[in-house]
């Protein structure tokens, strides 16, 4: 379900420290257009500008030029109401573990629907719900100190207490750098339903593929400061040469399967899944073009 | 625009300006040795005389270090107001302390002298004598560079069982991590900006309320130093570092011929600083 | 002096050292409230923490750093006299440790509160002295200044330890969630 | 062979207070050998960090007792040449760099240990080769990138010319590329003749070792080679493991293609069993 653009990004520039020996161009004419209700993945490697790039969304940086529209609201202009866009656009940092202040998950939590000014029991409905769509459960938990938590559930907790704030753009820095298997796929699959079930439009940043793959309805590549390469996972992840230019990595099962392709073989690049990949091999191995090969 | 978060981009801790100069090729022990005692006899001299001698002196050495003047200028600037209230409470409080000389005003409590005039020019001069002095010296040396000279600066005391290692790894310890953690606070900030949290709005005189607002960052930032001081622990055990254990050292400096010129001639202007007794 | 200098205690000392400085060449280390400064500096707290959590060494030495770092950063002419600005810290520290260790059996919560609020006032009694006898301000100005800055500022500083403190040692007394239904 | 390591029934537990303790580690043995590359792997929480931290005496046991080079880590006497001989690279590259200047951290392991200013340049000069980070040397280490910093933290190990070099979890902070420069030094030092311990919960780094132990609520529930762990899908899915993604393309292909082996682990495998079995079949046409 594809809703109207609530992202417009139009050659937007955007320089550090302007003016000094440190002066440094991270932005240099992006350009980028996300729908409501979308998943959107922002990869490039480190330095690319994908991480200024966020920062705009909820005007914790503003343009230097360029048009930057947020859910109706033009960061280009000078008074905007930044509560606004705050409370519409929550961004979730790397390591959100480290930003938990309060003792007790609940207050930690609750720590931004209070500063909302809202009652009380708005603010616990909120939780409630906050903890329910990541996968904590509010009477057992909420009373619960935060230091005793594993890594998993304190990302957990970072990220409820954003929800909290009912944002309609989630926007999420490596969701699952240094998670466990199980923690990394449980936070997916929630990031996931928040998605397609909550209709939340979702946008993150990831070094991992495998991610990308499997949330992903679009992929922006950043290079250099700019937008370089954008569509559809499967339009991404074939289009090898690119890819390598811009030091992307692939998902492990891509990355087989070119391999196969370069030693001639007829395989379809666009399978990312497991099975898919999978597929892939057994047709090589059980149709006709194993002949060909042979000669 | 300078985003209201930037925070690590603007510090300015061991900001070292590569000219290369005579002041950036001395010893860096000399340097702060000899900045270290020029800087205390300019604190204790009173006189007219010796803080002209002072300010000559900074200036000259401000010059020869080839480090633009808007660096200098630049610590100077922001204090003029400082300077002002200063000078004006002076005058008005201080004319009874110090009393002695002519008396140029009187009226009720206040009471202007040819001494607290002094004082007012000679806290003034000395001020801008010790800030040039002092960007002289962070400007010309890396702060390797100086933790190293505050270690072999302070190895004689090790006779007593002074733990000179031990105090010159804490200080490069606290340099080094300074970046570090202005990186994760500026990310902290951020976060917390993210979820709503406003520092230092509301109303002026609450001053529970204000220093609540900023505990959502100032309790993670311990914390992160804290944790990662954890970190750190374990991981200089594993290097085999024992407090207390005589250790070799990568870093050698040697000192020239010109470092003990310069040296000596500190020590000169230091002692003339100190002792002569200037007639105004 | 060379047995209390533990590995751990080198490395608290550092970070604590790193957080001074972070504090005092940022806008971080002052906190906005009534004073006749105009805020409150909480610059000082790393070496209150430092005393109360590893001992008076520690706490010196933090202090000597924080002193340090707000000699070279310092804008008010005050500070630019190493005498003023590096001196009365040493001390900062050893207060507060002092503070804490006579009053820990008693309780906890009180031990940090008043090693922080006595540890913040020794700060700026001792800077105040220091001011008056190099000249700086007289001895009625120091008064009043002592008052106006001295008591918002240990307030702060009070808020600020006992919140890092207890954080970091994990200790709470709240057993429930201000969401909680009743 | 004499084992470099060896855990002899070693137990450990927290204490969480006065009264509650949290047992970690229940006697646990294993011994690790001269040019091993061993992965221990576990999920968050299974005691794997914990017991990475006694293999050079960062903690020592409750009960049992763990042997490094023949001295014993409860031995504070010959913690120094326990450390000497097994060196750790940590999960945060921020949090083991010391010094101020890249050079200068690589220094100070051997200058804990007094080695001579000359050797020591050496020492420095190749560690730093190893890990290709030369020429940063005399960069200060918040200019450099998660993998660069880690690539500092394993030189200043490395100059110590350790027997056995620990990777506590080296590598989950870091990106792809971060990750695969670490592992390609990881890799490198191995040829090279060190010992290689790595602790991980990334399947297709564990892979890459000759040998895998599991650790699961505090103990070891398999040890053997990569090959063989991954055959057992379930119990590793049981304990919130993985097996790595071309495991899992081999054994779908294997349910539908027979002949086509289900034991693959690395991608160079993957390929060359394609390559035989497509072989094969070509052959069984013509």
């Amino acid at each position: 379900m594809r809703g109207k653009p609530i992202i417009e990004i139009e050659n937007l520039f955007h320089t550090y420290m302007k003016g000094t020996p440190m002066e440094h161009v991270a932005l240099k004419g992006t350009n980028m257009v996300v729908n409501e209700g979308e998943c959107i993945a922002i990869i490039g490697h480190t330095g690319s500008g994908k991480s200024t790039l966020i920062q705009h969304f909820n005007g914790l940086i503003r343009p230097d030029s360029g048009k930057v529209i947020i859910d109706g609201i033009d960061l280009s202009k000078k008074r905007i109401d930044i509560k606004a866009l705050r409370r519409n656009v929550g961004l979730v940092f790397q390591n959100p573990e480290d930003q938990i202040f309060e003792k007790l998950i609940g207050d930690d939590i609750s720590y931004g629907p209070f500063k909302l000014g809202l009652p009380i029991k708005e603010v616990r409905e909120r939780v409630k719900w906050a903890m329910n769509m990541v996968g904590l459960n509010f009477e057992e938990m909420k009373d619960r100190q935060t230091f005793a938590l594993s890594g998993g559930q304190k990302r957990k907790v970072a990220l409820a207490g954003i929800l909290a704030l009912k944002p309609k753009i989630l926007v999420l820095d490596e969701p699952t750098a240094g998670l466990d298997p199980k923690s990394r796929n449980e936070l997916l699959d929630k990031i996931k339903s928040l998605n397609k079930i909550e209709n939340l439009t979702v946008i993150f940043v990831s070094h991992n593929m495998e991610e990308v793959a499997y949330l992903a309805d679009r992929v922006y590549v950043m290079a250099n400061g700019k937008d370089v390469l954008s569509g559809t996972p499967i339009d991404i992840f074939t289009d090898k040469e690119k890819l390598q230019r811009y030091q992307i990595g692939t998902p492990e099962t891509v990355q087989a399967l070119y391999r196969l392709k370069d030693l001639g073989y007829n395989v379809d690049t666009s399978a990312f899944t497991i099975s898919e990949a999978a597929d892939e091999i057994i047709k090589v191995l059980t149709n006709g073009e194993v002949e060909n090969h042979g000669k | 625009m300078a985003s209201e978060f930037e925070l690590s981009r603007n510090i300015t801790i061991g900001q070292y300006v590569p000219t290369g100069s005579f002041i950036h090729r001395l010893d860096p022990r000399i340097k702060l040795l000899v900045f270290t005692i020029l800087v205390l006899a300019i604190a204790l001299n009173t006189s007219y005389v010796g803080n002209a001698l002072g300010l000559l002196l900074s200036i000259y050495l401000f010059w020869v270090s080839k480090i633009p003047v808007s660096y200098g200028l630049s610590g100077i600037k922001p204090a003029i107001p400082f300077i002002i209230i200063l000078a004006v409470l002076q005058l008005i409080f201080q004319g009874n302390v110090f009393s002695g000389g002519t008396v140029f005003f009187e009226y009720g409590f206040i009471l202007i002298t040819s001494e607290s005039i002094r004082l007012v020019i000679v806290s003034a001069v000395r001020f801008v004598e010790i800030i040039l002095l002092s960007s002289v010296l962070t400007l010309s040396t890396s702060t390797t560079e100086l933790t190293h000279a505050i270690q072999s600066l302070l190895s004689p005391l090790k006779k007593i069982k002074f733990p000179v290692h031990e105090i010159s790894l804490i200080i490069t310890i606290a340099i080094r991590f300074v970046p570090t953690f202005a990186i994760e606070m500026e990310k902290m900030m951020k976060a917390q900006a993210s979820r709503g949290a406003d520092f230092g709005s509301g109303e002026w005189w609450r001053i529970i309320q204000r220093t609540k607002d900023m505990l959502p960052i100032i309790i993670p930032l311990f914390n992160i130093a804290l944790s990662r001081a954890e970190d750190l622990i374990l991981a200089m055990e594993s290097r085999c570092y024992t407090p207390g254990n005589e250790r070799s050292a990568y870093s050698v400096y040697k000192a020239l011929v010109g470092d003990y010129i310069v040296l000596i001639i500190g020590l000169l202007l230091s002692l003339l600083l100190l002792f002569y007794p200037f007639p105004y | 002096m060379k047995g209390t200098l533990t590995v751990r205690n080198i490395v608290i000392a550092g970070v604590l050292g790193a957080v001074a400085i972070l504090l005092g060449v940022t806008r971080l280390g002052y906190i906005p409230v009534p004073t006749a400064a105009g805020n409150a500096t909480i610059m000082h707290i790393p070496a209150i923490i430092g005393g109360i959590m590893q001992g008076p060494i520690v706490g010196a030495i933090v202090g000597i750093i924080f002193g340090v770092s707000s000699f070279l950063n310092a804008t008010v002419p005050l500070f630019k006299d190493p005498l003023v600005a590096i001196l009365p810290r040493l001390f900062i520290g050893v207060v507060a440790w002092v503070v804490y260790v006579g009053i820990r059996r008693k309780s906890e919560y009180l031990a940090i509160g008043t090693a922080a609020f006595l540890g913040t006032l020794a700060n700026t009694v001792l800077v105040l002295t220091m001011a008056v006898v190099r000249g700086y301000m007289g001895a009625e100005v120091a008064w009043t200044v002592a008052l106006t800055s001295g008591i918002p500022e240990a307030i702060v500083g009070t808020i600020v330890t006992l919140a890092v403190v207890l954080s970091w040692k994990q200790i709470g007394k709240g057993k429930k969630s201000r969401i909680s239904e009743d | 062979m004499e084992p470099i390591i060896a855990l002899e029934n070693v137990s450990f537990s927290y204490k969480i207070n006065e009264t509650h303790e949290v047992s970690v580690l229940k006697d646990v043995s294993f011994s690790i050998f001269p040019g091993e590359y061993v992965a221990i792997i576990g999920h968050n929480g299974s005691g794997k960090s914990t017991l990475s931290k006694h293999l050079n005496g960062l903690l020592t046991p409750g009960s049992g007792d763990v042997w490094v080079r023949g001295h014993n880590t409860k031995d504070a006497s010959r913690k120094l040449d326990i450390r000497k001989a097994v060196g750790m690279v940590f999960q945060h590259p921020d949090n083991q760099i010391v010094a101020t200047i890249v050079e200068e951290d690589v220094a100070f392991g051997l200058e804990n240990i007094g080695v001579p200013r000359e050797e020591m340049k050496q020492k420095i000069d190749e560690a730093l080769e190893v890990v290709k980070m030369s020429e940063f040397r005399k960069r200060p280490p918040h200019h450099l990138s998660g993998g660069q910093k880690q690539r500092v933290a394993i030189a200043g190990v490395l100059a110590m010319q350790p027997d056995c070099i620990v990777f506590d979890e080296s590598t989950s902070m870091l990106d792809t590329f971060g990750r695969n420069e670490v592992l390609q030094v990881m890799r490198k030092m191995n040829t090279m003749g060190m010992t290689i311990i790595t602790v991980t919960h990334r399947m297709s780094e564990a892979a890459e070792a000759d040998r895998i132990i599991v650790v699961e609520d505090g103990k070891i529930v398999m040890d053997g080679k990569p090959r063989d762990i991954f055959k057992h899908k379930e119990v590793l899915m049981e304990l919130q493991l993985d097996i790595p993604a071309v495991s899992q393309i081999a054994e779908m292909v294997h349910i539908q293609i027979p002949n086509f082996s289900k034991e693959l682990i690395q991608e160079e495998e993957l390929i060359n069993e394609i390559k035989r079995v497509s072989k094969a079949r070509s052959g069984e046409v013509v």
